[in-house]
């Protein structure tokens, strides 16, 4: 791992219609680390992953990638920088087949123009192989070949959350952004996805930065957890660190009324499974 | 001067009229979320129904009750054979769909009653009126003084009645009312039937000046930048819009018609609402959402 | 059924990215391509050339056209005709005053003049969406004839906008027959086919897909979603403009640009409903299907003791019919024509077997 | 054809890549193709693994036991043992996992080839650690500190490595468990497999031009002396799936002209025309009960033909297919029927295993210098 930071954000807030989201968060990612961000629903971190990739745009604060300084990211900017994502409720093409999604991954690996590929010349049909080629890789690291021309659209969940993975991973990115990878699968679907992600960790050296709320899955996969509640960040550190943070057990406990009075249902059931981490 | 505020009130009653259309328009969307490209085929309907019951000497009252009627079973119609099946579909599916609607529509009802152009009279003098200096027409002025009753009507329908606080949770939230207990499609139809009920309105007026004709369809074409300009979830905004829009349509066709040629009123709404549309999208009176990832 | 798919297997990608994977797909498009070209000018009459086949292929292009901006790129537009008519006049406008242009060269500079019209309309949406997109493309369905009407430049002073087809005159060779100009328009349709079939299945089209799919991911994996929508607005234009030069130059001979009305705008969407959004093949069936239908009925209307239905309720019972047709499609087939053959073809692929 | 001097597996491996180097000798699907490799390619192969092999102290008589589905690498790794004179010990790894446990640690292997993460874990589990473990898929395996196969084919190889293989000494055994949990072995010779091999290549007339699919595994006796022996005698094409859950679209891209199979293999077949043909009693179906029915008639056998025959062999693909082999126990009589009828009635041959108990199996894989596996 590298001294500097690949990720740093520094007092970002960010508000809807002046309700906050996130109020003057920051903290780092190291390279080559898993970085879990916790925290009940409502606490910010969805939108926190929004405002590191660009698509919302915080209303103060800096985001430092791979040593560029910017005030917001922008989507695009974010793509060619390195930063490739999944969203939490899956947002891949419907109506393309599963290697057209992976081979949208890579779009940003083009270098032949519309027209040559259009006309079959000039760097066209030799690039079309490579990026097949690449394409094809990642569909048989994550194990999808026999879904390979199926349209998106038709797949279960569990296959269609490794298909947006797998969209990301084509595009090779430096950071990669998990936003719930494992919401709404069942233990053996979500004991493969985290071996997954794993892997990609350790084989390719990719950072990671994930959302998740099985602590169990978070406690023990990531090097490095920040702990979000009310658009604060209450909690930063190694899982040890953060399981011992007086803080984050009185929010996950639920000390406070607003977590008594049933807001965030899912805590108790939470707290279960963090002490017994 | 005087010229200049006889055109801009000329235009601005003449925006009522669009207004009218784009009223239906905009009860419509609120409730079901479709953007009702039949809307002029259902003021044409309203129109050639009423006025060939007329023409057969029907008495006024009864034609229009008859009409209204039949604009009510249309509505039922509607939602059962289109909107049900198409529930939870894209909206561009379901524009499509009316555009499917306003072809039969427009074919059955030149089917029954001819496409010959049927002349309307309301009673009501087109006489210029002078009044405080200016040359009004009484025509628009009357259109105006119907455009308020409606709405009046109507914000009563939506404020004072069940049916109307069911509809306005819908337009809030469809999820959520249909988990209180509201039928969406009671509602549904209810809407389309007022909107059939608005057309009717509608179509009286505009066939009284132009004459009921198929081109009373192509008045929805009118209605779309008014409704681009005042946002597709606001009455008054459907208001507002037809105001701006007929007003800067009369003042562009006298003052920049003959430096470009006459005309222009077919395209310049459209350009207006494209300006307006690349500052403000959500309308004037539009709610822009937040779109969520 | 017919197919014998074992032992047809792919050992290079490249054998994946032909138009059909079987070879029985390859032989059978190579016979039916054979067959337009020789087969049909040879059993072909004046009639089915001038009145069924030409404008069915100028349909099936302009179809393309739109699919590829609506089905494929996911932008609602409903200024086609306002495109067709810019093509047409441009290439007009080529072929009477630059002499030494040939005239495929007309062609297609109408079409790019069509491309540059159609961005310009096009700008908008990336701002706007949906079907406020729908107020841009109406701008330019009705600003467009005006300008033409207008100015009279455009049609040459001639009497309200009407032009007139140049001699159609390529390579020495006279294409004013009905047989030459049925195989003209086929040859540049087939070929803006080919590159459309190549497009759709190149990384722009997955492009396109993605944005209609869905615009934020596709931001957000990189993919530009200024420069994909406008390319798609341009090459829509392009072939929705050399549809429209040759509708005036092969099909009609004399075009006013009041034959570019909304009501060709709609037809062509109708084409691309029933035939099928996003699908290349949907395109032909939808075109067929716009054109033999008025046929078809007025020919049974035929059969009917005269005086029953006049020419006016038959157009109003078209009417009707296309409007249920429509709503049909859309509730029970909304990718159309096109996906019943498909479904059809992947049945028989497993025939007997269910799935 | 026949070289009278390959009188062992690697002998003909050699035969084949001199006499006809260039043709293709094996596919295997993946990254979406069928990836093929010549003869003289699967040569070097064999002998760079062969010398790799070496270095780490494989000797003649040694065992390497493959612990894999089937795949190239498993394929061409028993091969390479075979090279240096040793035998290729086959574990079936459909095998109920306690099972396989047991075995292993029971044959405490000297040298294995496991395919991937989970079958490394499975030796690793059974308590036993091998002087060489290497693996083909390396997902996983990354920080394992194993060397992967891919480092040992790549491996630069000597030339003057000789084959070592003796017609008369086994070049595979097998294992299993029987009854009360002792374990059992079999062994076949060079001598023994080429001979079955040779006669099946002369019987069913074999030649080059076969595509054959490799889709069970391979830890069957009927599978070495069907497949892999005539594969090497007559020099046609070995085919791997990409995975076994696509093996039915890969078989039907494929269209094998040989089909070698079980009881079992043919019976999952049959099952799944069952369930999938047109259900039972409906319009359809009675039609194509009746096409099926094995009496003739000049319309049945026609419109049956056109129809249903050949496009159900199609789909099934089995349409090339020239030669359908059947090894061990006979077919229930309406699957066999079922085949019949589509032209493809898999003929038997005999597998008769002459499973023996290992009295101590400790020592029947463990290491050189050891008691080693009975010639047969």
């Amino acid at each position: 791992m590298s001294n500097s930071p690949l990720l740093e954000l520094e007092g970002i807030s960010l508000s809807f219609k002046g309700v906050k989201a996130i109020s003057d968060i920051g903290f780092s990612v190291a390279e080559g680390e898993i970085c879990a961000l916790i925290g009940p629903n409502g606490a910010g971190k969805s939108s926190l992953l929004n405002v590191i990739n660009g698509v919302y745009r915080a209303q103060q604060g800096r985001i430092r990638f791979a040593g560029q300084q910017r005030r917001v990211m922008h989507p695009h900017a974010a793509a060619r920088g390195g930063i490739a994502r999944t969203f939490q409720n899956i947002a891949l093409f419907k109506g393309m087949s599963v290697l057209d999604n992976v081979l949208t991954g890579r779009n940003l690996k083009r270098r032949s123009s519309w027209l040559e590929q259009a006309l079959r010349i000039g760097r066209a049909p030799g690039e079309d192989d490579r990026q097949r080629a690449a394409a094809e890789r990642v569909i048989e690291f994550l194990r999808i070949q026999p879904w390979r021309d199926e349209i998106v659209g038709t797949l279960p969940y569990g296959l269609q959350k490794r298909v947006e993975l797998a969209r990301a991973l084509a595009a090779e990115p430096r950071l990669l952004l998990l936003d719930e990878p494992m919401a709404g699968m069942n233990a053996e679907e979500k004991r493969e996805m985290s071996r997954f992600i794993v892997e990609i960790n350790r084989e390719f050296g990719m950072t990671v930065v994930l959302i998740e709320h099985d602590i169990g899955v978070v406690m023990g996969i990531s090097h490095h957890v920040v702990v979000l509640d009310y658009g604060r960040k209450i909690g930063d550190g190694s899982p040890e660190q953060v399981r011992r943070n007086p803080d984050v057990i009185a929010a996950y406990l639920g000390v406070r009324p607003a977590a008594a009075s049933g807001l965030f249902p899912h805590r108790s059931a939470t707290w279960h499974s963090f002490s017994k981490c | 001067m005087a010229f200049f505020f006889e055109v801009l009130i000329g235009g601005l009653l003449a925006g009522v009229m669009y207004s009218l259309v784009a009223i239906g328009f905009v009860l419509i969307y609120k409730a079901s979320g479709v953007f009702n490209f039949a809307q002029g085929a259902m003021v044409l309907f309203a129109a050639l129904t009423f006025v060939s019951l007329l023409e057969r000497g029907v008495p006024f009252w009864l034609s229009f009750l008859v009409t209204l009627a039949t604009m009510i079973a249309l509505a039922l119609l509607i939602e059962r054979a289109v909107l049900r099946p198409l529930v939870g579909r894209s909206p561009i599916t379901l524009f499509m769909a009316t555009l499917g609607l306003a072809y039969i529509i427009e074919g059955v009802a030149q089917a029954l009653w001819g496409a010959q152009v049927h002349g309307l009279e309301l009673a009501i003098s087109d006489a210029p009126l002078a009044l405080g200096g200016l040359l009004l027409s009484q025509f628009d002025l009357f259109a105006a003084a119907t455009a308020a009753a409606l709405v009046v009507l109507l914000s009563l329908l939506f404020n004072r009645t069940r049916i109307g606080l069911a509809l306005r949770a819908v337009a809030d939230d469809p999820r959520a009312a249909m988990s209180v207990g509201i039928r969406l499609p009671r509602v549904w139809a209810v809407v389309w039937a007022v909107a059939g009920f608005v057309g009717l309105v509608a179509g009286l007026l505009w066939g009284a000046r132009l004459g009921v004709q198929f081109s009373l369809s192509l008045v929805v074409l009118k209605a779309l930048p008014v409704l681009i300009i005042g946002g597709f979830t606001s009455i008054s905004g459907a208001i507002v819009g037809g105001l701006i829009i007929g007003a800067s349509e009369k003042l562009a066709e006298v003052y920049l018609g003959p430096l470009i040629g006459g005309g222009i009123e077919n395209w310049f709404p459209y350009v207006l609402a494209l300006l307006f549309l690349l500052v403000r999208p959500a309308g004037l009176f539009g709610e822009r959402a937040i779109e969520r990832v | 059924m017919l197919y014998r798919e074992a032992g047809q297997f792919s050992v290079r990608y490249a054998d994946d990215r032909r138009f059909f994977r079987l070879r029985q797909d390859r032989l059978g498009l190579a016979a039916l391509v054979l067959f337009a070209f020789i087969g049909v000018p040879l059993l072909g009459n004046d009639y089915w050339f001038s009145a069924i086949l030409i404008p069915f292929l100028l349909l099936s292009l302009a179809g393309l056209g739109l699919n590829l901006l609506t089905g494929y790129a996911g932008q609602l537009s409903l200024g086609s005709a306002a495109f067709m008519a810019v093509g047409a006049f441009a290439a007009y406008n080529f072929e009477l005053r630059v002499a030494w242009l040939p005239l495929l060269a007309s062609l297609l500079l109408g079409g790019l003049v069509a491309a540059l019209v159609a961005v310009v309309f096009g700008l908008p949406s990336l701002r706007i969406k949906g079907f406020y997109l729908l107020v841009s493309t109406l701008a330019a369905q009705f600003f467009v004839p005006w300008t033409l009407t207008r100015f009279s430049w455009f049609s040459n002073d001639s009497a309200s906008g009407v032009i007139s087809a140049p001699p159609l005159l390529m390579a020495g060779y006279d294409f004013s027959s009905p047989a030459g100009r049925y195989l003209l328009t086929l040859a540049v349709v087939s070929a803006l086919f080919w590159l459309g079939a190549n497009l759709v299945r190149s990384e722009l089209g997955r492009n396109w897909m993605a944005v209609r799919d869905m615009d934020t991911a596709a931001a957000v994996i990189g993919i530009p979603l200024l420069k994909t929508k406008l390319l798609a607005f341009a090459i829509s234009g392009f072939y929705l403009g050399v549809a429209g030069s040759l509708w005036a130059f092969t099909y009609l001979g004399t075009v006013e640009p009041h034959g570019f009305d909304l009501n060709r705008s709609f037809q062509i969407l109708f084409i691309i409903i029933i035939g099928g959004l996003g699908s290349i093949l949907g395109n032909f069936l939808g075109a067929a299907f716009i054109v033999l239908f008025p046929v078809l009925l007025s020919n049974l209307a035929g059969l009917l003791p005269t005086g029953l239905i006049d020419a006016g309720q038959i157009e109003n019972l078209q009417k009707m019919a296309f409007g249920t047709l429509i709503i049909i499609f859309l509730i029970k087939e909304p990718e159309g024509l096109a996906r019943l053959w498909q479904r059809f073809r992947e049945r028989t692929r497993r025939w007997p077997l269910r799935h | 054809m026949h070289e009278p001097l390959a009188d062992n597996l690697p002998a003909s491996l050699l035969a084949r890549a001199h006499q006809r180097g260039a043709d293709v000798a094996l596919r295997h699907k993946r990254l979406g193709l069928w990836q093929a490799r010549s003869w003289a390619q699967l040569l070097a192969e064999v002998q760079s693994l062969a010398t790799g092999l070496r270095e780490a102290g494989f000797a003649a008589g040694d065992s390497l036991l493959i612990v894999s589905r089937p795949r190239p690498e498993a394929l061409l790794a028993s091969l390479a043992a075979q090279w240096l004179g040793g035998v290729a010990a086959l574990l079936d790894p459909l095998m109920p996992d306690a099972e396989q446990l047991t075995l292993l640690r029971e044959l405490q292997a000297g040298f294995v080839f496991a395919e991937g993460q989970e079958e490394v874990e499975r030796v690793l589990a059974s308590g036993h650690v091998p002087a060489l473990l290497f693996y083909a898929d390396g997902r996983g395996l990354a920080d394992s500190g194993l060397p992967n196969y891919a480092r040992l084919a790549a491996q630069l190889p000597d030339p003057a490595l000789p084959v070592q293989a003796q017609s008369e000494r086994p070049a595979f055994s097998f294992h299993r468990l029987d009854a009360d949990g002792q374990v059992q072995q079999h062994g076949l010779s060079h001598a023994e497999v080429l001979g079955e091999g040779r006669r099946l290549v002369e019987q069913e007339r074999l030649t080059a031009a076969e595509e054959a699919l490799a889709s069970r595994n391979f830890a069957t006796s009927g599978q070495a002396r069907y497949l892999l022996a005539p594969w090497l005698l007559a020099g046609f094409r070995m085919n791997f799936p990409e995975s076994l859950a696509t093996r039915d679209t890969d078989r039907r891209e494929l269209g094998p002209t040989l089909v070698l199979g079980t009881h079992d293999s043919y019976g999952r077949l049959y099952a799944l025309a069952q369930q999938r043909l047109p259900l039972p009693g409906s319009l359809l179906r009675r039609w194509l009960d009746w096409a099926l029915d094995a009496r003739g008639g000049l319309l049945r056998n026609g419109l049956g033909q056109v129809l249903l025959r050949r496009p159900l062999r199609d789909v099934l693909g089995l349409s090339r297919t020239r030669v359908p082999l059947l090894v061990g126990e006979a077919l229930p009589g309406e699957v066999q029927a079922f085949f019949a009828a589509l032209g493809v009635a898999p003929r038997i041959w005999r597998e008769a295993p002459r499973w023996q108990a290992v009295r101590s199996p400790r020592s029947s894989l463990a290491a050189r210098s050891q008691s080693r596996v009975q010639p047969v």
